[in-house]
């Protein structure tokens, strides 16, 4: 099963195909590991590869598989071919850059108008969640082009606050 | 003496579990109390019996003091245990509770009083002979604000009087930031503890904040169980406390530990309490509060000393003397606060469903939450999820528990600090113990670094999770489109 | 002094972890190996780097001597930790490291030799001035037997001379029983230690199981950590350990624990081991055996002293003295053994799936353990699947902890003894500290009533349960029909 | 929803509705139960009854639930009407007992033959697993009718091992 993945930004090519033994054959950008899985449920994967035994918890929502090792986690997204050519576009988009509520809160104070020049850094509105007041900052330079919410406005997850257009 | 046999708890979380532990264990019974978004929470799955506040808002819930009285005798409880934040400094619901003959386990009312507004317990200490900050009176204009910052100097810091907990601070370095930070400062205030009033205190740079654990019975005995260095502060909140603490030589020790002896007479203390103190790096200190309940970070005085401090607490409550209590300090303890929030975003909280969550275990590990996999941590709330406290024979081998232990939490579907706390303590100075409450800014671009994690393995192990999902293979997953998820829908739809 | 970087845990299970938990806060990278049975065993999980034996016999894998040896050179490990059982008592394993330049932690194999035939080293501790019980020669016939048992008299034990941790033991209190006993016990060493040597002792009723643990460097230094009462035994199996005992005076534990490294020093031990004694009501003390490796009861020495005695082993082995240690002996400890059986049949083993288990938590609550949730118990291996520890600053808050944390266990799938320890601990007798090793004979009347349990609220909650399964509302029932099940099946099939 | 449990030989008529409110109304016996579910998911039931908040781990398998709170486990087996009558036949039966093994092991040693008179509580046979000998006892006294298995025999769980004609 031929599949594109997507960590941190880089984009690898990944080949799985299980084998009559019941192991793994994982080819990582031309890159062949034998994997075998002794436990595998809901929210665990167990590899053993190389002598190293790897505990992951995992979760998934579509094509995204959060694992967890230790302290380290990986949001890796996995796609066939064909949901990788649709999503692509996606991928290279560099328009106007939006800001989104990272948690449900609520709009304690807007810090800049539309059509204000922001610098990267800078902070842009206040929200408050769990009984803190939390400053949203914008991660590039650029132009306010849309504001979607008001003070006193409650947001749910992931709702657009803020439209930046880059310089 | 009267044996306390049913106790409610008035708070949630993590503290509720905690104390209610220490009650099952002496077989005393206990009430739990919810608002309606933590019909499902932890603390009242383990109680006894647990009692609807009915509402989600603050002031119908856990604030509530009438509310809460009447379930208390309702429920035949006999006594209230407030644990920490909510109306736990509160004299007038402590003095609800003698009113009602229900045992209050904390200080008398006029204590609260005395040292819950912070400048009317600023003067009572100077009178006392406890060494103090230069401060200010409370502050109602901003007039009055440029006034007091100008006499005392930048920087300053502007704290609600009723404030505690890290909330309701604001640091000010110049004339310009006074006026929204005081404005800031009002709003959380009020929100947070239902008063806006706030004073200003010179801020000193470079200091370590150190407080002492003290206990005191009905009989006139004050004990002291050490100290714990709070230094490690983000945004003026505890994020790591330890003890004993690296700058205390036993001269300074023994001298701070009996002025907190005599802070706690001078308010006429009873039950376990905290006096705050701040410390610069030439050994003067200077009496900052006095938290007048159970403190967050207070499992790690257990671990150096062995004693239940909830236990004595209740002890006391019921008229018990520590007069023959020895306390028999020992190792080294750390707690790491674990929180609900994104280090890589500015450290926003990020609540929602855990869906996965190991807890580390192990000789010395103790992990003290109210959270279980599964649970949505709500938003409404503090993000503060578990605290992990270690214990070993000292402080270089506490560090190495804790960063073991550390990685052996796994948690998926929120964000934590975990990474950002381990960070911290592997950090060259943190291991030297040479920290100050300006540790986090001053190592801040050296926490913010990413681990370059190696992502091959995580990449194979993801692809075997599809290729076995795609062959129909996957057993219920959590957060897809299957029937898990279509009952949790369901099920907030008509129960939240 | 060879600062040791890789260790090889030449064993499975909870040892494993715990050995690999103090490896990894010293920054000391673990190989696991395993059987095929234990290829999803936390054991090989936790560990850095896990090596396959190959085979599913114990001959073949735990007990395999040169292919451990193989593994440990191939994978660079400098170290073997033997845990405990398997070849932790194996002089010829001890040489082979000593061989092939890999540190064993643990005794010269010299020591084991000596102290691993429990009749020659009764007679070296004879000669040391340490008090002995009367026994026998080890024995080979059952004539020989016939004849040792009228010259020492019933009741008898009989015991594998290779053996240790309760197993290859039996009582034999009249001559009718002998046969059958001296087979069954040869047939049982023969099994679990390869050996089927036994000889008897004379069997000293009403005793108490009087342990001290010792720990011994390279230089001459002995220490000894104070004792363990582990009286509370079933078939000659330990199941409840606790110190301090309650039956020693200060002048008689003083006296014993010189006893104790007087025995230690005969036999030029090296690294941490274990005295047994046995001690019956009027203070008479007899030297049983030396547990020449990691005692499984360790842990309630560690709660008892802070100190980590798995890094005090690896230090020891690395060369360090132990001239300065100082231990500091507070509160009390209790270990509850938690084995897969049903006390309600006879105690018959319960392997199977694991498909529930809560871990206990809370202040003073150690929890060891190498199995999760999830997680098949195979029926190969021993039937232990945890050790709760408690500690606490006194024997009666310990007792009250141990019973809130045994109730915070939730075990689904497998029979558990965890009501069974629950039921010992809280009888009369056990809280008063009147323990000795009749004591589960004693009561047993006592220990066999069921408790009686309010079904209501259960049947309640199950029917709600079928209510929303014949709804299809359940999330993905773990035993049912459904896909996970299927997916075991199939992968149970394919790997196993 | 009419159901009927059994719990410790004993049996109940239960009857389950889904209210509007989304509490459930159980009847059991006529003594009627309005009980509030916060939580509950694949291996976990909390209820709330009576302000008692009691937190259960389950697990089913066809009619049996086996539920866990603190230290007491529960096998409540539940049926609807038409289940029930088809069972009911087996759970009335008093043919021969039938000692089942509780465990995969080994029979190391037979300690009766057929047509043995044997007392409640007397050995039967010994089973090795997990490294221990076993006694496996009948519960009452009997004649032993048939011995299924003989020394040396490896045995799944729930083998048929002897059955005892009861006296």
């Amino acid at each position: 099963m031929k599949l594109v993945s997507r960590l941190g930004g880089e984009e690898n090519i990944v080949d799985v195909t299980k084998l009559d033994s019941g192991k793994y054959k994982v080819i990582i950008d031309g890159e062949e590991m034998i994997i075998d899985v002794p436990h595998i449920n809901h929210d665990k994967i167990n590899i053993l590869y190389d002598n190293k035994s790897l505990d992951y918890s995992y979760l998934k929502s579509e094509d995204m598989y959060e694992l967890n090792y230790m302290d380290k986690n990986f949001e890796i997204e996995l796609y066939d071919e064909r949901r990788f050519n649709l999503r692509k576009a996606e991928f290279s988009n560099s328009g106007p850059e939006k800001i989104k509520s990272s948690m449900p809160g609520k709009i304690v104070k807007l810090e800049v108008s539309e059509g204000d020049l922001v610098e990267a850094g800078q902070g842009i509105l206040i929200m408050e969640a769990m009984k803190m007041e939390n400053e949203v900052k914008c991660a590039k330079a650029g132009i306010i082009k849309k504001i979607y919410v008001k003070e006193g406005d409650a947001v749910e997850k992931s709702t657009v606050l803020v439209e930046i257009e880059s310089e | 003496m009267k044996k306390i046999e049913k106790i409610l708890i008035a708070n949630r979380g993590e503290i509720s579990v905690r104390i209610q532990r220490t009650c099952r264990e002496l077989g005393i019974k206990t009430v739990a109390i919810f608002s309606e978004q933590d019909k499902s929470a932890f603390h009242v799955q383990y109680a006894e019996e647990s009692f609807a506040l009915g509402g989600t808002a603050l002031a119908d819930t856990y604030l509530n003091q009438d509310k809460i009285i009447e379930i208390t005798k309702k429920s035949g409880a006999d006594a209230i245990h407030p644990g920490y934040g909510f109306l736990s400094e509160n004299s007038e619901f402590a003095r609800k509770c003698v009113e009602n003959d229900i045992i209050y386990i904390g200080p008398d009312p006029d204590t609260i009083d005395l040292m819950g507004l912070k400048t009317e317990s600023r003067k009572l200490m100077e009178k006392a002979g406890v060494p103090v900050v230069p401060g200010s009176i409370p502050l109602s204009s901003i007039e009055d604000v440029k006034t007091e910052a100008k006499r005392i100097g930048f920087p300053i810091i502007i704290k609600a009087s009723a404030g505690g907990g890290g909330k309701g601070m604001r640091l000010v370095n110049v004339f310009e930031e006074l006026e929204p930070a005081f404005d800031s400062c009002r709003r959380e205030a009020q929100n947070s503890f239902g008063n806006p009033e706030v004073y200003m205190e010179k801020y000193i740079t470079n200091i370590h904040h150190i407080e002492f654990q003290v206990i005191a019975d009905h009989y006139g005995n004050v004990k002291h169980l050490y100290e714990r260095d709070c230094s490690i502060q983000r945004r003026h909140q505890k994020i790591i406390e330890e003890c004993p603490s690296t700058i205390l030589t036993d001269e300074l020790r023994e001298e701070m530990g009996e002025i907190a002896i005599l802070a706690t007479k001078a308010c006429n203390y009873k039950n376990a309490g905290t006096i705050e103190f701040i410390l610069d790096d030439t050994g003067n200190f200077y009496f900052l509060e006095m938290n007048t309940r159970l403190q967050v970070e207070h499992p790690i005085t257990e671990m150096i000393t062995g004693l239940d401090l909830v236990a004595k607490q209740i002890k006391i409550a019921q008229g018990e003397s520590i007069e023959d209590l020895v306390i028999n300090r020992r190792g080294a303890a750390i707690e790491c606060r674990i929180y609900a929030e994104d280090p890589e975003n500015n450290f926003m909280p990020s609540p929602g469903k855990l869906e996965v969550y190991t807890i580390p275990a192990g000789f010395g590990v103790r992990n003290d939450t109210g959270v279980y996999s599964g649970y949505t941590i709500p938003m409404e709330y503090d993000p503060m999820i578990s605290k992990l406290i270690v214990y070993a024979e000292d402080r270089a081998r506490a560090i190495e528990k804790m960063q073991r232990a550390l990685g052996e939490i796994h948690v998926l579907g929120i964000k934590t600090n975990i990474s950002y706390l381990r960070k911290i303590i592997l950090t060259d100075n943190f291991k030297e113990g040479k920290v100050n409450t300006q540790f986090i800014e001053e190592h801040e671009e050296e926490l913010s670094r990413r681990p370059i994690g190696y992502g091959k393995n995580a990449i194979a192990a993801a692809a075997i999770l599809k290729y076995e999902d795609m062959m129909g293979n996957l057993p219920c997953s959590k957060n897809g489109k299957g029937s898990a998820w279509k009952m949790n829908a369901r099920r907030e739809g008509v129960n939240l």
